[in-house]
């Protein structure tokens, strides 16, 4: 596949290029997974506040593994600590911040995002899998702007952005920026617009790749 | 470095533009953000839309935002008071809309707001006046009222202590209103008796999260 | 009027009667005016609960006066006290104890009962009355028993119980009981029932003053 | 005197009765009461609804019942987890029925329980599998779901600190659904670390009002 002169990014490259995005006093909210990630590489000099699903604004970094508590988890169940000025709360409040439109940003990881913003997230729809949502389709709904993160490709090679998505939607039209290893694209009303990509790759070998329509950001700023 | 601390209400409620939606906190005189509501005054906005349990106490406060022409219409559940001379005057002259709402609407609405609820179906006021009009409905047996959610520009409101990340606490009754005003507004402004370092509110006794809160004033005791 | 041999009850001693039905660790509600009273005779032996609609479980008496605290009041605005084990809560929380049927009892005063249970108890519906509903709505329908604390008879001398209110409603079919100086009365599906009254009237007399059907509750009974 | 304290977990739970509601509190480990959950099964109650954010982990709790075969339908966000292996089974053998539910829909529904709610417009799931068949309605521009409250039987739940009278505090993340829960349920029966003083839990930090909980068990750290 890797013919071109261009690598991919690591998953650490691709957290740290979120990162980038994400400004000071912002409130976010990391999904599961990949997203995960961005949290290691949030500038120091950034204050930052991460929500959790599960009732905690202010969620810090994984304790020293003799002081994890039990009680202080993240969505993902894994061990957090809290910052200072951090708060916890129950579960309706945790998602009326959601929904209510609280949080500035969430990133989500995704099976496919079409160019409308549709998004598919939780599932398969293979016959044998059992679904699972959780706060998904709230964080779909919820952010001021939900951002994904994913690789660009399957491992079959075949495009994770789409025309329209194939596996059942977590939100419709929702999504605001991709993130993947190859580039960042920022869906539009006029379609997807790429921001950047990795260097060696042409748009044109990326438009390839992707299979739908892409544009370069600039020439449609007005 | 988040700071959310505007050292007077002057500037704290500059940018509340003629015609806003505002709410204040407070039932009676509980919890009334007196030096926001003195500020607003001084401020000059006219044509308010003012959202507020009451409609005024006295001859400060409320009442004289009122008293001085500048609100064209209020959402309560009990302007009629001993002392409110003020909206009554207006009331009688037909200077004053007023939408009466069941205080427990009025609250729900208002939590809607911040929750993102669109709308929700409650007992209270069915088969009377405050229903007229409104789409009604029978779920498990019970007669229901569609009511819809009370968005605002701002909320003026008292709290007891706040912190630079806008978290809150409050003091017995003067809690009221406050924590689900601050969810539904688009800016919401606490003046607070007092300040403190970050970290020093107890994570699990912050009331209101700094993720409602945009602006923190210190005024000291009412 | 009172030609007969029956004295009507004071204002204290149908207090009085009200708190005799109010068992150990009830949630109760006592509306503004009349009701308020009925915490005066509650008897010492029993835990009773004590809700106000402005955030408070736990309400006990007035304070010395020196000891008044404007941020500790009850719905009345009159200042309170905190029993130990109260707390505090916001205005959505409190009224979702009412509506979402916590409380056992509230007692609320009124201006008409009809035989099928409707209360009006907030605006005469006079052209120059200024309307103001308060919590009135949301407790006619929220608490288990509602209980209407008024005297029997306008000053007029006619009946505040009748055969359809011609105020406007408060609530549809909520009052349960019904505590006037002259009688204790029960709303049943059969009509109204006479639970007791004040010695030396009869029940054709109370029947008569009443001016609906009334029947003794005894006979009922199954 | 009021005393909703019960000595043993067993006794709290005796009157499940088979095909019961019954809320669990918990998100993953934190906040399971796991001391209510081993006497559940020990009690035997069978052809019970469960709601529950997840459906188990590992061998114990709600894995445990699950696994007992004492659950008929569980209402849930996330069931699928790395050690759900008890669920899993159950629920590719046919012998389980899942209604999953979007986590943010599944707080909001439970808390509309506790309020009174009768039915509300949400957001989250528009347009996607977990809204088919279901009422939609556009406000204000946009799409909203209509979804209907979660009431229960009971509701067992962790908390960290509770009184005589109910109150109850929780601790970081476990505290979760236990608030939301607790308003929803006929019965609320909470375990806590530990039974405190009533006067010893601070008014303004009490989570859970005692109005909304009828069994307190301390059971010590979990």
């Amino acid at each position: 596949m890797n013919t071109t002169a261009y690598q991919r990014m690591t998953r650490d490259q691709m957290a740290a290029r979120v990162a980038r995005d994400i400004p000071e006093g912002a409130y976010v909210n990391l999904g599961i997974g990949l997203p995960t990630l961005v949290a290691n590489h949030l500038p120091a000099d950034r204050e930052i506040i991460i929500h959790s699903e599960n009732g905690v604004l202010g969620a810090g970094p994984a304790p020293e593994k003799h002081l994890t508590d039990p009680d202080l988890m993240n969505a993902g169940k894994q061990p957090i600590t809290l910052l200072k000025g951090g708060s916890f709360f129950h579960h309706a409040d945790s998602f009326a911040m959601m929904r209510g439109g609280h949080l500035d940003y969430c990133v989500l990881g995704a099976f496919q995002v079409a160019v409308n913003g549709d998004l598919a997230n939780w599932h398969t729809g293979g016959p044998d899998a059992i679904p699972a949502v959780g706060g998904a389709m709230d964080l779909a709904i919820g952010a001021k702007s939900v951002f994904v993160m994913m690789e660009h490709l399957t491992r079959e090679g075949e495009s994770k952005i789409v025309k329209a998505c194939t596996y059942p939607l977590t939100g419709m039209g929702c999504v605001n920026r991709i993130y993947t290893d190859l580039a960042v694209i920022d869906v539009t009303a006029e379609g997807l617009a790429v921001v950047d990509c990795v260097p060696g790759l042409s748009l044109e070998e990326l438009a390839r790749l992707t299979g739908v329509p892409l544009r370069a950001m600039l020439e449609t700023r007005d | 470095m988040i700071d959310k601390i505007v050292p007077s209400a002057a500037e704290a409620v500059a940018d509340i533009r003629d015609g806003a939606t505002v709410m204040i906190g407070g039932f009676g005189t509980a919890g009334m953000p007196n030096a926001l509501i003195d500020a607003l005054i001084a401020q000059g906005a006219r044509d308010l839309v003012v959202v507020n349990n009451n409609a005024g106490n006295g001859d400060t406060g409320l009442a004289a935002l009122l008293k001085e022409k500048r609100v064209r219409k209020i959402l309560c559940s009990f302007p009629r008071q001993v002392d409110s001379q003020h909206f009554d005057a207006l009331y009688r002259a037909g200077e004053i809309e007023l939408e009466l709402v069941p205080q427990g609407n009025l609250a729900e609405r208002i939590r809607a707001a911040g929750a993102g609820i669109g709308g929700f179906f409650t007992p209270t006021g069915y088969g009377t006046q405050l229903a007229e009009g409104k789409e009604t409905r029978v779920i498990d047996g019970r007669h229901y009222v569609l009511e819809y959610p009370i968005h605002a520009d701002f909320a003026l409101i008292r709290a007891d202590r706040g912190d630079r990340w806008g978290n809150l606490t409050y003091r017995k009754t003067a809690r009221n209103f406050g924590p689900i005003m601050a969810m539904a507004a688009r800016c919401a402004i606490a003046e607070v008796r007092e300040v403190v370092e970050l970290g020093a509110l107890d994570p699990e006794a912050v009331v209101t999260p700094g993720i409602f809160v945009k602006r923190v004033v210190p005024v000291g005791s009412a």
